[in-house]
């Protein structure tokens, strides 16, 4: 609400905390759990965002396991048809909705502000109730487990099939609800981290001089914004219809099922992007640093990112090439799809000669990156294969199609992530991870990936159709589905190490009394390196000023008389104390956390009874008015019921 | 309060003082609205001609986007904004949204006519 | 979390205050970054829009098509009058009442003018006419949601229900969600309007107000959207 | 074949192994991989498969998409050699390490260069072009439709199994809607009912196709969305409800293809298979002339004929067994879809239940093997053709060749155990507890009477 105390005009001096309806002030000095919870700090919200994504990524992994134990011998009965119906689509939905989504706006989360030298985001306590309100709508998806089981439509849930007539249970509610209050999320974020880059960047921080990271998440936030409102309006028809007797995909009306169709993928293929762009930013800052050059044709690096980004809205129906739109548009999708890979194709040969002449460190973090970009591309071949129409008629909904899409999902976007983890580790916990089982966590999974995946195309082409909970003997299809089981539960357990590798360091490093890592112990190129690890509260003392790309780079080394490069000081002569005195950081809220909890309220209302909205709504509102009439006592300035904080107030 | 720290600009230092002389006068807020009404009195007699197909909706959509322009640039200021420093952005984040609206929903309107 | 002495927010509050009014802090691209999170919003809210309408355009095709057809299913769900009367115009028109819905969406068009006012008010501190036009604004706003709950009662007493065909369904929910909006910024509008009355209101929160002014357009655009597409051209 | 594929999974295996320790085999294990992959695809013994290199056992369609999609994946394999061997090779040859670090010692700092990112822009944007043609080509031959009176088959799939319609007057028309006795086009109007077009024929799970060609399939559903594919005769096409997707099928040898439902269509999508079956054209005759015929009645106070009056007590509420005077208005079968197999030709199919369950176990044809396989493309279709003329008045005596009653028993008795299905949602066939054994042996032999 566009409503507020008058906080800015109290004399200076007074200390007076206001009440707001009778509730809370803002906390203060909050510690532990209360701290967490309460918290506005974009790196604490990064963090997290990264273990809500790990909960659910082993959930989601669980669920994976279970599908390829049902599938590991034909005819098995591990799972009933009912139940591994539920299981895969929870499976795509969590891995998608609630892992790869939220590991990229942790790493935005933690690394924008940093990246761009800014204090905070714009919007801390919209930042925080962008990550509270994902984890609301993700829990509520997760609670369908217990209420009647998950939802059963598959992850692009197709209508008719999701209508109540063919659907009854509830899963496919809570698929609905929990996604759109995470949808919520993903959007108030978008907003905020757009402003933030567009907004924050440090003095001399110029478009074309952010880190590569930067651009893609940029891209990517966009594409949040423009794409995440198509698929709340499908589902908005979806609840009506489910809810309120709704015709929208009520066919014996003369409803048009592919409505829904395109409604999803319009959402659906920018999607994918958006779960591959923070990736490719990742890689994009860890090969060079690992290679100790500048990212090769970082313009060409910047434009394709975009040019992927705007191509990915016009190519939304090569998912529906066999569903009836017509020999026009699947030729018209066909060959715009085709073109995708030329930008893809670019940033891969880029990195390639990134580490062309290159010095290589092959620490994990440059191993995953180099396993990004062999694995994404096999992923991105096959999805050209199928680009061609006439061949995706034989191979959609196949095992294909499952490998494809795991190729680019986990050995892109996930590979990305553990080389970003294993990256900047330091500077976010202030201990490196363990090398060596760094490296057996690599090798391990690229093994376990390939066994797992590999197989997958061949069962494809041979004519496994996907989503199926059991297959015959006479098809053959044993042997390969076996090897495929096989390396899952390989991946399971080396993707396993990661945990194993932190807890260890973790000891190690307690152990040793908690060595200091250094500022800059990489030897890196972004300004992120020139604070302290972990990352002062206040990140920067002092607002850099930016004169370069790869400006920390271009502090450490410069071309001597003879014009050889030397280093003329290390990252960690280079770097910021971190005592930032008197700096005056937003406090923590109560309100954003509250506000994401009322909207499941209203949304289990939907499901079981309205009377359940009503208070779910007051909640709502209370929230509303509450977050808007907090006293300020940082510069919070609210506008139109979104209530956006005021940015992180200048010189203070 | 010390003044080392500042997340200040960087493309444009400091901030334009764009004030609101760049703004429309009274007046000219009314002149708008008295063209939004005539053109809206237009559409309601245009629609009671009785014509059919594109005779009826050309020119229907023509007063449309005018109308629509007319409000996102004058009321929401947009063409004024977009004048200040950097205003383009304006046009980035919300004129995208509509290209990109109107491009996409027509394609899927295209596509469930052609769908031979 | 670091103490935060309330003085030094105060003080830099203070600072602040005697910044340009609706674009005090200095941000890389100059815009404020409110102002600029609500551009970002509304080109969301345009995909949102442009999706419902789609839909809408989409049903009622469908819809027609069958009616003309004589499918049994979709002539059930409409009293036989209505039936005739979109068989004999080819069109849905018959549904709409046209001089009403054209009175109200002037109504609405009305109250972008004086959104304005209230925002050229403020910027010249002038507390009154700030109250007179918020007050008129919303004023003007409500008009228009009685108009539409008058025109939903005269749709569902002809016979539309919402459950009952796929124009029904398309119809309340596109003009339905758009009434939604128009709700939430008179709620705006009218706490704009306690803050007023209670002084609150000054110059320095200009920018909030031109927010919401910044919504209320929006609004009132995507209605002359709806009004062509969905009135004008059944 | 199949000891050969376990073979090369033996070796990927071990290959993987050595991998961890020596990162120069992966490039090798790659290679290994995509020729396992060539080989598992030219594997005949795969019903469904979709890369059969040497093209036989494939309609013309398939073949067609074939050529084209072999040389694209010729190009993907080119581009994937190029692309991961040139990234091992960098990392192989440009890695220093650890302990050789020397921050001093920097490569050359090298920023970019515009033409050759240029040249690898555009080089793969040229190539995607000229594939561009061809693809474009093919997607409009794979739409062509046959010629006037040829054959058309309209397709129905609806949860969880298909119906086929075959417009056997050629007047377009599947249905006769308003049951006014004349088919034209108001029926067609009419959304999808039960009532056939009196002149046509309808039978489901298997389509029956005569070889050499094109059948124009026209694609729907009854409920949700459903995909129509069998792999050997051409790609596959949605059935959407309230729409018709053209789609054709062609097959150049007689035999059996088989196919399963792809769209994720619920619970028993797993179990919605179905097949095709050439036949010579003068087979397909005699079969569709046998098909127009109605059911003949039992005799009286036979076995047969007591299986008729249970059926009629519990079963034709939904089956439809037309003995020539059927009629549709009195018929609401309590389903979403308003429709269940039509059984009125039931044992001249081979398999049942979305083509899960056999119709027949044992030796066919005499030739002293068992023929049991419902995904065996190698099924001599001599064999399907005996049904109807000769076997069935002996399936059930003869010892080799039988009706699988036990299975048809047990489907009868409790269908939702046999497969995934929801009776109580209106979607399946419910179970009949009370149909004590002697009544379900009346039925299976009335069902083998219906050929
Ligand atoms: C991270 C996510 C991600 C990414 C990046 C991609 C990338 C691509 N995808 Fe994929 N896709 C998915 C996730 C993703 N996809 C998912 C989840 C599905 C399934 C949804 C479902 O049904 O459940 C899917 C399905 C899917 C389909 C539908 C299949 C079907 O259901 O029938 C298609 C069809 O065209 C497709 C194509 C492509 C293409 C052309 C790219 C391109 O962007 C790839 C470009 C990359 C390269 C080509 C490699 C590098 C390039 C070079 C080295 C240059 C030289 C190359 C050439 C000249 C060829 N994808
Ligand atoms: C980022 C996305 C992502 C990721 C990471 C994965 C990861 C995996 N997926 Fe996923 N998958 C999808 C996205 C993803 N998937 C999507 C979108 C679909 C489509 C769904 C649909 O059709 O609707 C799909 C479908 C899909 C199918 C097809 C199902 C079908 O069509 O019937 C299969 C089959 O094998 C599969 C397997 C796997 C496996 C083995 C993994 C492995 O990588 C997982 C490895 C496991 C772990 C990493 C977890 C570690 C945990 C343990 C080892 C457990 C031990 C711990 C305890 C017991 C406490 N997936
Ligand atoms: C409420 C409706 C209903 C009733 C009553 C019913 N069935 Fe069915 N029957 C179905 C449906 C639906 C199927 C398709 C199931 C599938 O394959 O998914 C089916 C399939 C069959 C099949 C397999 C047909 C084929 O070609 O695949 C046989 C045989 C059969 N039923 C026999 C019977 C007998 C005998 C009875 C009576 C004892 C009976 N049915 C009663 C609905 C019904
Ligand atoms: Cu029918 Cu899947
Ligand atoms: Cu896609």
């Amino acid at each position: 609400m566009a409503v507020i105390e008058e906080p800015l005009a109290l004399p200076s001096g007074t200390t007076k905390a206001r009440r707001p309806l009778g509730a809370f002030s803002r906390p203060r000095n909050a510690t532990g759990l209360v701290d967490w919870l309460t918290t506005v700090d974009h790196k604490k919200i990064g963090i997290m965002y990264g273990m809500a994504a790990m909960f659910f990524f082993i959930i989601g992994g669980v669920a994976a396991l279970l599908i390829r134990l049902q599938l590991a011998a034909p005819n098995s009965t591990i799972l009933s048809a009912d139940t591994y119906n539920r299981v895969f689509t929870m499976h795509g939905t969590i891995m998608v909705f609630l892992v790869v989504m939220p590991i990229g706006a942790a790493f935005a989360n933690y690394l924008l502000p940093l990246q761009i030298g800014a204090r905070d985001v714009a919007f801390p306590r919209i930042n925080a109730f962008s990550f509270w309100v994902f984890l609301a709508g993700g829990l509520m998806l997760n609670s369908s487990w217990f209420l009647g089981g998950g939802a059963n439509g598959g992850w692009f849930n197709y209508a008719p099939n999701n209508g109540a007539a063919f659907s009854p249970s509830t899963g496919i509610d809570f698929w609905n609800l929990g996604l759109f209050i995470a949808g919520i999320g993903s959007l108030s974020g978008a907003v905020n981290l757009i402003t933030t880059v567009l907004n924050m960047r440090a003095p001399g921080m110029t478009l074309m001089r952010m880190p590569v990271f930067v651009w893609m998440t940029l891209v990517t936030q966009f594409l949040l914004l423009f794409a995440i409102p198509v698929l709340t309006a499908a589902q908005l028809l979806l609840l009506l219809d489910r809810q309120f007797g709704a015709n929208f995909f009520n066919v014996t009306q003369g409803a048009d099922p592919l409505l829904w169709q395109h409604l999803f993928w319009i959402f659906g293929h920018p999607e994918v992007y958006l779960m591959i762009l923070p990736a490719f930013g990742i890689v994009s800052e860890v090969i060079p640093t690992f290679s100790r050059k500048p990212i090769f044709g970082y313009p060409f690096m910047v434009f394709s990112g975009i040019a992927i980004g705007f191509m990915g809205w016009g190519v939304w129906a090569h998912h529906m090439f066999v569903s009836g739109i017509g020999p026009l548009s699947v030729t018209a999708f066909s060959v715009a799809t085709m073109f995708i890979a030329v930008p893809t194709g670019v940033k891969i040969l880029n990195w390639l000669a990134t580490m062309w002449g290159g010095k290589l460190i092959l620490n994990t973090a440059m191993l995953f990156s180099i396993g990004l970009v062999t694995q994404f591309t096999i992923g991105g071949l096959s999805g050209v294969t199928h680009a061609v129409a006439p061949s995706d008629t034989q191979q959609t909904d196949t095992y294909y199609i499952v490998a494809h899409f795991h190729y680019v999902l986990f050995g892109g976007a996930l590979f990305g992530f553990f080389a970003g983890l294993y990256f900047w580790w330091p500077k976010i916990f202030g201990y490196k991870l363990n090398e060596k089982i760094g490296k057996w966590n690599f090798w391990g999974m690229v093994l376990g990936f390939n066994l797992t995946f590999g197989p997958m195309h061949i069962l494809g082409l041979q004519g496994m159709a996907r989503r199926m909970q059991t297959y015959d003997v006479s098809m053959g299809f044993n042997l390969w589905n076996l090897v495929s089981t096989i390396g899952s539960f390989i991946l399971g357990v080396t993707t396993l190490l990661l945990f194993v590798n932190a807890w260890k360091s973790y000891s190690e490093w307690k152990a040793a009394g908690r060595p200091n890592v250094g500022a800059d112990p990489w030897d890196a190129r972004t300004i992120e390196w020139s604070i302290q690890s972990p990352a002062p509260e206040h990140n920067f003392d002092v607002t850099p000023t930016v004169s370069d790309l790869d400006d920390f780079w271009h502090q450490k080394y410069a071309e001597d008389d003879e014009g050889k490069l030397r280093q003329v000081a290390t990252g960690d002569e280079l770097a910021q104390p971190g005592n930032g005195e008197g700096v005056h950081l937003p406090a923590p809220s109560y309100w954003p956390i509250v506000l994401a909890f009322s909207l499941p309220i209203v949304g289990y209302g939907l499901i079981y009874s309205l009377w359940f909205c009503i208070p779910g709504t007051l909640l709502t509102i209370i929230s509303i008015y509450g977050w808007a009439l907090e006293p300020a006592d940082d510069l919070d300035i609210d506008d139109h019921g979104h209530g956006p904080d005021q940015e992180m107030e200048p010189a203070v | 309060m010390t003044d080392s720290i500042t997340l200040d600009s960087t493309d444009t230092h400091g901030h334009s003082d764009h004030d609101d002389h760049a703004h429309p006068t009274e007046k000219q807020y009314w002149i708008v609205f008295v063209i939004l009404a005539v053109i809206t009195a237009v559409e309601i007699a245009w629609s009671y001609m009785g014509l059919e197909g594109p005779a009826l909706v050309v020119p229907l959509i023509i007063m449309m986007v005018v109308k629509f322009l007319m409000i996102a640039g004058v009321f929401m200021h947009l063409s004024f904004d977009s004048k200040m420093p950097n205003g383009r952005t304006f046009y980035l984040c919300f004129g995208a949204a509509m290209v990109l609206a109107i491009l996409v929903f027509l394609v899927v309107l295209a596509a469930f006519e052609f769908q031979i | 979390m670091t103490a935060i002495p309330v003085e030094d927010a105060v003080e830099v509050a203070d600072d602040h205050g005697s910044d340009h009014h609706d674009d005090g802090h200095h941000t890389s691209l100059g815009l404020s970054n409110m102002k600029l999170a609500m551009w970002l919003f509304l080109g969301s809210e345009c995909l949102l829009f442009g999706a419902l309408i789609s839909t809408y355009l989409l049903s009622k095709a469908r819809f027609l098509t069958e009616v003309l057809a004589g499918n049994p299913e979709v002539l059930g769900t409409l009293p036989a009058n209505l039936i005739e009367e979109f068989q004999a115009e080819g069109s849905v028109e018959p549904l709409f009442d046209i001089p009403f819905t054209s009175a109200s969406s002037f109504i609405l068009l009305m109250s972008s003018v004086t959104m304005v006012f209230a925002h050229q008010a403020i910027s010249k501190n002038d507390q009154r006419n700030t109250r007179l036009w918020l007050a008129t604004t919303a004023a003007l706003g409500s008009v228009f949601i009685a108009g539409q709950v008058y025109e939903f009662t005269t749709f569902y007493n002809e016979g539309l229900r919402f459950d009952g065909n796929l124009l029904g369904s398309a119809l309340y929910t596109l003009t339905g969600f758009h009434g939604v909006h128009v709700t939430v910024g008179i709620i705006m509008l009218l706490s704009l309007l306690v803050l007023a009355f209670r002084g609150k209101l000054n110059q320095d929160r200009a920018e909030t107000l031109e927010l919401v002014g910044l919504y209320w357009h929006f609004v009132d655009v995507v209605w002359v959207l709806i009004f062509t597409i969905v009135y004008l051209i059944p | 074949m199949r000891n050969g594929l376990s073979h090369m999974g033996k070796k990927f295996g071990s290959d993987m192994k050595i991998l961890q320790s020596k990162p120069q085999l992966k490039l090798g294990l790659w290679l290994v991989g995509f020729l396992g992959l060539a080989a598992a695809c030219a594997d005949e013994s795969k019903p469904l498969n979709t890369f059969d290199s040497d093209g036989e056992g494939q309609g013309p369609k398939a073949t067609e998409i074939e050529g084209l999609i072999t040389p694209i994946f010729a190009i993907a394999g080119v581009v994937f050699v190029l692309v991961i061997g040139g990234a091992i090779l960098l990392t192989i040859k440009n890695r220093v390490k650890p302990e050789d670090y020397d921050p001093e010692d920097l490569p050359t700092q090298t920023h970019g260069n515009f033409s050759l990112e240029i040249m690898w822009t555009i080089a793969p944007a040229i190539l995607l072009a000229v594939i561009s043609v061809f693809m474009v080509q093919t997607i409009w031959d794979l739409e062509t439709k046959n010629a006037e009176g040829e054959l058309d088959v309209m397709v129905i799939g609806q949860q969880w199994w298909w119906e086929y319609r075959y417009d056997v007057d050629g007047d377009g028309f599947y249905q006769d809607a308003n049951g006014d006795g004349v088919v034209d086009e108001k029926d067609a109007e009419l959304p999808l009912t039960l009532a056939l077009d009196p002149d046509d024929v309808v039978t489901a799970n298997e389509l029956v196709i005569p070889v050499g060609q094109q059948v124009d399939l026209e694609i729907t559903s009854r409920d949700v969305i459903h995909s129509f594919w069998i792999p050997a005769l051409n790609g596959k096409r949605d059935a959407v409800p309230g729409r018709v997707h053209t789609w054709s099928v062609e097959a150049d040898e007689a035999g059996k293809y088989t196919g399963w439902c792809t769209e994720y269509c619920g619970l028993s999508h797993a179990r919605m298979r179905m097949s095709a079956i050439a036949l010579t054209p003068e087979d397909f005759e005699t079969w569709i002339a046998n098909q127009a015929e109605p059911a003949e009645v039992p005799e009286e106070d036979t076995k047969e004929w007591r299986g008729r009056e249970t059926f009629a007590a519990n079963c034709s509420s939904c089956h439809i067994v037309d003995e020539g005077d059927f009629n549709y208005d009195d018929y609401d079968p309590e389903l979403i879809t308003k429709a269940a197999p039509n059984l009125t030709h039931f044992a001249t199919r081979s398999a049942f239940a979305g083509s899960i369950y056999e119709i027949y176990l044992g030796d066919k044809d005499g030739d002293g093997q068992d023929d049991t396989d419902a995904n065996d493309n190698e099924l001599d279709v001599s064999d399907y053709l005996i049904l109807p003329q000769e076997a069935s008045q002996e399936a059930e005596s003869s010892a080799d060749y039988r009706a699988n009653s036990a299975q048809l028993k047990r489907w009868i008795q409790n269908a939702p155990s046999q497969k995934a299905m929801a009776p109580d949602e209106q979607r399946g066939m419910p179970a009949f507890p009370g149909l004590s054994d002697e009544q379900l042996d009346e039925l299976v032999a009335y069902l083998a009477t219906l050929d």
